[in-house]
């Protein structure tokens, strides 16, 4: 893959993500999202991850910004108060807890190395069986559904759950109580 | 809903393209075997569809097709479809979800029947997204009125 | 017979399935909701008994789902840890099912009531699935079903509710994702999720940086999940504003599942000496949860709003078994672990009498409870019982969890640990006499027409309280059969 | 020596706390039944407790298992001639007692008499409890219970002193068993990896392990922690509890929890540390400088209470570190000495109690300065208060001077010749803040307010469900003079034992 | 310099979960809390995935028909697979998290924590 452009994408990425922060404007913040997840779904198919980028592309970029943005309606669009200086001890918090991530990171197998223990323990045999095991050429189908089908089901209901607390804290009823 | 526009525009371009997506989201859904995709990105597709009727009508129009309680329904009966393929297998004899086990009930071989498990809940994993993207997006932009009103 | 070999997925599925019914039947018919609830309860409670019946007879023991083997698919591994969770959850929430009827048509409107029930089920699920599974990721996706049930659950109660439970969210949510970063560290540095894959891959790799930083996320994330000193800010508005019986559930069920996930991921996943040697983790999380019992105890002794009170409380507990957990030695250990059982009867002993009270007379304010002792004679009784307990006072459960922790910090050296049990039992000694003078010795004006609370109510009351009374002295029965073996062997 | 299974601990601990499920289910409406159970429960406690002194006196030792949670930790109760002795005691004054309450609750007709005799009961099994366990671990169980049930009992009258004394008690026994008993005893179980008792102690057998001033330190953290024996400076619970029901103080703070609280206490000294560690270590001196400062000073302040229950209680504190001092001497007669006070004691006071009791509820007085002449009005309870007083003070032919003897001896043994001398003046303290009372009471004429019923010289008694009791106890003191011999075996029996010739 | 381009992606993530950390912990309105827990995930789920990529390797859907596949020449599937579940995970809790707002908004008619705590202040 062409690592400039990879390198290009992250940058604007970033960017998007600072600024849907900063955004006076909780509008165009929901846009900015909407912006940083397609950005981020391109990432995804530049790095071919395609089930993920098109999940993303649905859910992240589109679902998920019209939600947004219908809230933003029901509520209010201005962010209040908007603090323009830095807190200065989140932010070392956040920065300590940024250098352990990074810490992490120093013995981590290098980018994309087809030698990494993720590319080599288990994964595998995924590729190597799924099309005589399950007959299935998309690998992740088949790990999705198959292979760790649990975790989908479990998956599945934590979207269930989601609906039901929707329903439950929003529909209104006649009663007095809500 | 948020704000009510008449644009012929809108409104045509919509209709137009409701079918296709919809469309496209059962291909997604039926063919995450050969190509990407599955259930969520079927599902969500689906879910969109209608979300984009009710971006381009109101939410009454949308609830014509996918109303609150028909979402709720369909929302159960996705996962129940999914876990009862589950039970299915587990009841014939095999372990939980062990799809394997439907070769003695299909007539097909253990790695087709693998994949028609596959494939049935790949689908109740559609209906139950769809639904439930549908059921929230209409909760939180009606606020969860059940009759539409104006907001402002 | 087919239901007693699969009991350990049918443990989980079933109540999901019949959560998923539930909907359905809910827009059919809402008294239906009830009774299937308490059923399906009922019935996991009795499949976790047999669970632990045989383990205790065929000891460890694996489902594979899906007859994937590991590390390949997701297999269930019951041994006798998760079983004996796993029956303190389902009894747990089976009794708060029958008592959560009459509280929660109070509390409630009455059309939502089918979607408590489902949500109800979801929690209970959830919490059991994270319970028996054995695969890091699908702890994960369960840890997430119970959150955001529990949030909803949450944020129906009063009207302060909503804020409380999006804080609780926003709080869940971090630690959900550094769990999640955890886990993603190991799988980069393993590439496996399996508990017993990783036990037996990490050995080599405990030096590398990853494998590090990836035990410190874990830990930050359950930490918070647990509401762990000083990430506890969340717990006492969440669970002072929930309906009383799921504030009950919530606290007597999420934070013991969670110290449950922290002994998996300290002791299981990675060899104690890890934690104790090469990252001295334990020596913090000592002090650290010293620290969470005193400031616990002291804030609650400053609250006069019994669920707050009890909410603090529940920090200082938390500290208890963390402070088990760290001392990293055979007694300690022990004392952890039957302390999760026995703050888990408390709690629920607890927060249902608080539950009763506010059932009763609407008012959350210790300070008019007075005369109660006379109106509701048998809730009162339990309210002492739990008193005794919680203070560390024989013959009462709570005694003898917290001899075992003291006899750990003893064996160790560590008497300022001592001392802040000591500490914490004394305090909680005074706020408990506190509110059974009013109780008992207080005359209230209001307190007429007051009576003792519904039978569905009261009997679950009873139960915890009678529980608390009898499993101290059965604490050596449990050890030896149960505890004994869910013991590290390093220690 | 031999060791037999017997489930008489087990039933003789059980039967109140039955009795009590019973009482409580009789309730208020139905008052004579409870009371009924009451007395039964009683006498039936009474009847296994002596049934079993014959075994115990052939050297028999009877036990039982309740719960076993580790191998060296159990809930286990052991009758030996020791712990008998204490339930011999308790139980019988508990019948004399609850006859005594019956009379006293009903004249005052006070409230929640049900919540009064539930939790009576209970505390009678607590203090049984505590007399049969075998080990350290279950004295504190019912240690602790016996605090959390007095609780009620002492805050009875609901009034705000009474709340104030209920805290006041609370806070000192259990911030003392939990602070410090607690522990002591988990470092003991942590060191020996047992807390039986032995009669030559537990820490004998590895003396070699622990350091001299570890076991001390150990020792004064389980002296602290028995508050309820009232040793300086943690004695300010007991007069505050004299807020209590008068049947309650007599009992219970004459009797089951003092007693109790000594009880612990001497079980620590003979049967934790086992008297050669403690004289090795010179901790029994200690020992008996704070018994003894705890004798002079509380006999001083005694002196200066107007209030008679509240002296009483000033000389309860005084009269237990009598016992305290005994057992500090380590020679074997001081030991027996103390074990008899133990029982001599007993009597003497609650006969006391009992007439304070019997005048309050007679005349409504409670200060010493009112009770001019009142030995005319009510003559029976006087006397029996003369019998009492001379008792603690201890002249032939009461049973106080029998228990006193022993002690003397035994500091002639030990040959602290100070301990003599400090017992003596005790007694002449004893004299002083009691002899004036039977004085003013016979002698001095009475004010005229007092006679308000009826006109000078008319017999004003107590009903005689109180009366009789309390003569029945202050016969006792004299009776315990002349036949001491159950008592006299039982506790030269734990002397020789744990002297060992 | 080499040590730099193989781990540059890692550091991206990195920035990407302290923006998404600094705005969770930091911003006084709800919703720019919601930004940032959204930044966060994803930026975790980047890193998931990108464990997956290896060098010259192609999307996990097989082509060969026949014969032996090279694990080498396929992406890893198995991080996709879970990245969709977290996808799944967290537009779920954002929805919730949505939910739950607009009931604030109801009760106090704003999204902003200091000005709520005004009102609650006021209220006592």
């Amino acid at each position: 893959m062409i690592w400039m452009l990879d390198f290009l994408i992250l940058v604007i990425v970033l960017i998007c993500a600072i600024s849907a922060i900063m955004a006076k404007d909780l509008l165009s913040s929901a846009m900015l999202l909407g912006t940083f997840s397609f950005l981020v779904c391109m990432l995804w198919a530049l790095m071919g991850a395609v089930d993920v980028a098109l999940i993303e592309a649905v859910v992240g970029a589109g679902i998920s910004t019209a939600l947004f943005i219908g809230t933003i309606y029901q509520t209010s669009r201005k962010a209040y108060r908007q603090k323009v200086g830095i807190k200065i001890f989140p932010l070392i918090a956040v920065v300590l807890t940024g250098c352990a991530f990074i810490y992490g990171t120093i013995d981590m197998p290098d980018w994309g190395d087809p030698e990494s223990p993720a590319s080599v323990h288990v994964s595998p045999r995924y590729i190597e069986k799924t099309v005589e095991e399950t007959a299935t050429p998309n690998a992740v189908t088949s790990v999705l559904a198959d292979y760790r089908s649990y975790d989908t089901f479990g998956e599945t209901v934590v979207i269930f759950t989601a609906g039901i607390v929707c329903i439950v804290l929003l529909r209104r009823s006649d009663d007095k109580k809500v | 809903m948020i704000r009510r526009f008449k644009n012929v525009v809108i409104e045509t371009v919509c209709r137009l393209m409701t079918p296709f997506l919809q469309l496209f989201g059962l291909y997604v859904i039926a063919h995450g075997h050969y190509s990407p995709g599955g259930g969520f990105q079927g599902g969500c597709i689906l879910g969109s569809s209608f979300i984009l009727m009710a971006i381009s009508y109101d939410i009454d129009f949308a609830k014509k097709y996918m109303s609150e309680i028909k979402a709720t329904v369909y929302a159960c009966l996705g996962v129940i479809i999914y876990g009862g393929i589950g039970m299915v297998c587990l009841l014939i004899g095999a372990n939980y979800l062990d799809y394997g086990i439907l070769h003695t009930i299909l007539p097909v071989d253990l790695a087709r029947a693998r994949a028609m498990g596959i494939l049935g809940i790949e689908i109740g994993v559609g209906i139950t997204v769809m639904a439930v993207m549908v059921s929230i997006y209409l909760n939180l932009v009606s606020g969860g009125r059940h009759v539409e009103e104006k907001v402002e | 017979m087919i239901v007693l070999e699969h009991a350990a997925i049918l443990v989980v599925v079933i109540p999901l399935l019949v959560s998923f019914f539930n909907v359905i039947i809910g827009l059919w018919k809402k008294n239906l909701c009830y009774p299937m609830t308490v059923l399906t309860l009922g019935f996991c409670l009795i499949l976790t008994v047999n669970i632990i019946v045989s383990v205790i007879e065929i000891g460890t023991f694996s489902y594979r789902l899906g007859g994937w083997t590991p590390p390949w698919g997701i297999e269930y591994v019951i041994d006798h840890l998760n079983a004996y969770i796993a029956i303190i959850v389902s009894f747990i929430s089976f009794i708060f099912a029958i008592y959560s009827r009459k509280s929660i048509e109070k509390e409630i409107s009455s059309e939502k009531i089918p979607y408590f029930y489902t949500l109800y089920l979801l929690l209970a699920a959830g919490l059991l699935g994270i319970t028996l599974t054995g695969d890091l990721f699908n702890i994960f996706v369960f840890l997430e079903i119970t959150s955001l049930s529990a949030y909803a659950l949450i944020a129906i109660g009063d009207e302060n509710a909503p804020l409380a439970s999006f804080n609780y969210l926003i709080m869940g949510t971090i630690g959900a994702c550094f769990y999640l970063l955890g886990v993603g560290y190991l799988y980069i540095s393993t590439g496996s999720l399996n508990i017993a894959d990783l036990a037996g891959l990490l050995p080599g790799l405990y030096h590398s940086k990853t494998i590090i930083a990836a035990f410190g996320f874990f830990i930050v994330g359950i930490a918070v999940k647990i509401a762990f000193f000083p990430f506890h800010i969340w717990l006492p508005d969440a669970y002072t504003h929930a309906p009383s019986a799921v504030s009950a559930f919530v606290a007597s069920t999420m934070t013991k599942v969670g110290a449950y996930v922290m002994i998996r991921i300290m002791y299981t996943v990675f060899e104690p000496r890890f934690s104790t040697d090469i990252l001295p983790i334990t020596a913090i999380l000592g002090w650290i949860a010293a620290a969470a019992i005193i400031f616990g105890s002291i804030l609650a002794l400053a609250q006069k709003d019994i669920k707050r009170i009890l909410s603090y409380i529940i920090i200082a507990e938390v500290g208890y078994i963390v402070m088990g957990v760290s001392i990293a030695n055979k007694s300690g250990f022990t004392g952890a672990v039957l302390h999760i059982m026995n703050d888990a009867l408390m709690m629920a002993c607890l927060f249902s009498v608080a539950g009763a009270i506010i059932y009763r007379t609407g008012s959350r304010d210790i300070y008019t409870f007075g005369g109660l002792g006379r109106k509701m004679p048998f809730t009162m009784a339990a309210l002492f019982v739990s008193a005794v307990s919680i203070a560390g006072l024989p013959p009462t459960a709570g005694f003898f969890s917290k001899w075992y922790l003291l006899l750990g910090t003893i064996y160790e050296k560590k008497w300022i640990f001592a001392g802040s049990l000591i500490f914490s039992s004394l305090v909680n000694a005074v706020i408990f006499f506190r509110i059974l003078e009013i109780v008992y010795f207080k005359k209230h004006p209001q307190t007429g027409l007051i009576k003792e609370v519904p039978m569905s109510m009261l009997i679950p009351i009873l139960i915890t309280a009678g529980g608390i009374l009898i499993t101290g002295f059965y604490s050596g029965d449990i050890i030896s059969s149960i505890i004994r073996f869910a013991v590290p062997r390093e220690f | 020596m031999d060791i037999v299974g017997s489930y008489k601990p087990l039933l003789a601990i059980s039967v109140s706390l039955i009795a009590a499920l019973f009482i409580f289910f009789s309730g208020e409406k139905s008052r004579n039944l409870r009371e009924v159970w009451t007395i039964l429960a009683a006498v039936i406690k009474f009847t296994i407790v002596a049934s079993m002194v014959h075994d115990v006196i052939d050297g028999k030792i009877l036990e039982y298992t309740l719960a076993s949670i580790e191998p060296g930790l159990s809930i286990q109760f052991r009758v030996d001639a020791f712990g008998l002795m204490f339930a011999l005691i308790a139980s019988f004054l508990w019948i004399i007692t609850s006859f005594y309450s019956i009379g006293y609750m009903r004249t005052l007709n006070e409230n929640a008499q049900t919540r009064y005799f539930v939790c009576f009961a209970i505390a009678l099994s607590a203090a049984m409890g505590v007399a049969f366990s075998s080990n350290m671990f279950t004295t504190f169980l019912f240690y602790e219970i016996i605090t959390i049930c007095t609780y009620p009992l002492v805050a009875h009258k609901e009034t705000p002193e009474a709340m104030q004394g209920a805290r006041k008690y609370l806070a000192y026994l259990l911030g003392t068993s939990v602070g410090f008993q607690l522990i002591a005893m988990i470092i003991t179980y942590s060191i020996s990896g047992t807390t039986d008792f032995s009669s030559n102690g537990i820490f004998t057998e590895l003396r070699s392990q622990v350091s001299n001033t570890f076991l001390t330190i150990v020792f004064f953290l389980y002296m602290a922690g028995v508050a309820k024996a009232a040793i300086m400076p943690f004695h300010a619970w007991l007069p505050a509890a004299m807020v209590a029901p008068t049947p309650v103080s007599a009992l219970l703070h004459a009797v089951a929890v003092v007693k109790a609280g000594v009880f612990v206490a001497l079980r620590i000294v003979l049967y934790v540390f086992g008297i050669d560690i403690l004289s090795e270590l010179g901790l029994g001196m200690v020992l008996t400088c704070f018994a003894s400062f705890t004798i002079l000073a509380a006999s001083i302040i005694a002196l200066r209470q107007n209030n008679l229950k509240a002296r009483l209680a000033y000389s309860t504190v005084s009269q237990l570190s009598y016992i305290i001092l005994g057992a500090s001497l380590l020679s074997p007669s001081a030991i027996t000495g103390s074990i008899l006070h133990i029982a001599l004691h007993a009597f003497g006071k609650i006969t006391l109690f009992f007439t304070a009791g019997a005048i309050y509820v007679a005349t409504h007085k409670t200060n010493i300065s009112e009770l001019n002449g009142i030995g005319k009005q009510m003559p029976f309870t006087m006397t029996a208060f003369t019998l009492g007083a001379l008792s603690m003070i201890g002249i032939p032919p009461m049973g106080g001077f029998l228990s006193k003897w022993y002690i003397i001896l035994g500091s002639i043994e030990a040959d602290l010749i100070p301990v003599i001398i400090l017992l003596a003046g005790s007694a002449l303290l004893n004299a002083a803040y009691f002899l004036p009372i039977v004085y003013a009471a016979f002698f001095n004429e009475p004010q005229d307010h007092h006679n308000n019923k009826g006109g000078k010289g008319n017999i004003n008694e107590a009903p005689a469900l109180m009366v009789v009791p309390l003569l029945l106890t202050a016969m006792g003191t004299l009776v315990l003079f002349f036949t001491p011999s159950t008592f006299l075996h039982l506790a030269i029996k734990v002397a020789t034992l744990v002297t060992g010739n | 310099m080499d040590f730099i381009i193989t781990k540059y992606h890692y550091w991206f993530y990195v920035s990407l979960m302290m923006v998404g950390l600094y705005a969770m912990i930091v911003k006084k309105n709800f919703v720019k809390k919601l930004v940032g827990m959204n930044i966060f995930q994803t930026s975790i789920i980047l890193f998931f995935v990108s464990s997956a990529t290896k060098i010259h390797a192609t999307i996990p859907i097989i082509q060969e028909t026949e014969g032996i596949i090279n694990p080498a020449h396929y992406m890893n599937p198995l991080p996709h697979v879970l990245m969709l579940t977290a996808i799944v995970v967290m537009v779920s809790s954002f929805g919730v998290a949505l939910a739950l707002l607009i009931m604030i908004y109801k009760k106090y008619k704003t999204l902003d924590e200091d000005e709520i705590l005004d009102i609650m202040r006021n209220k006592q």
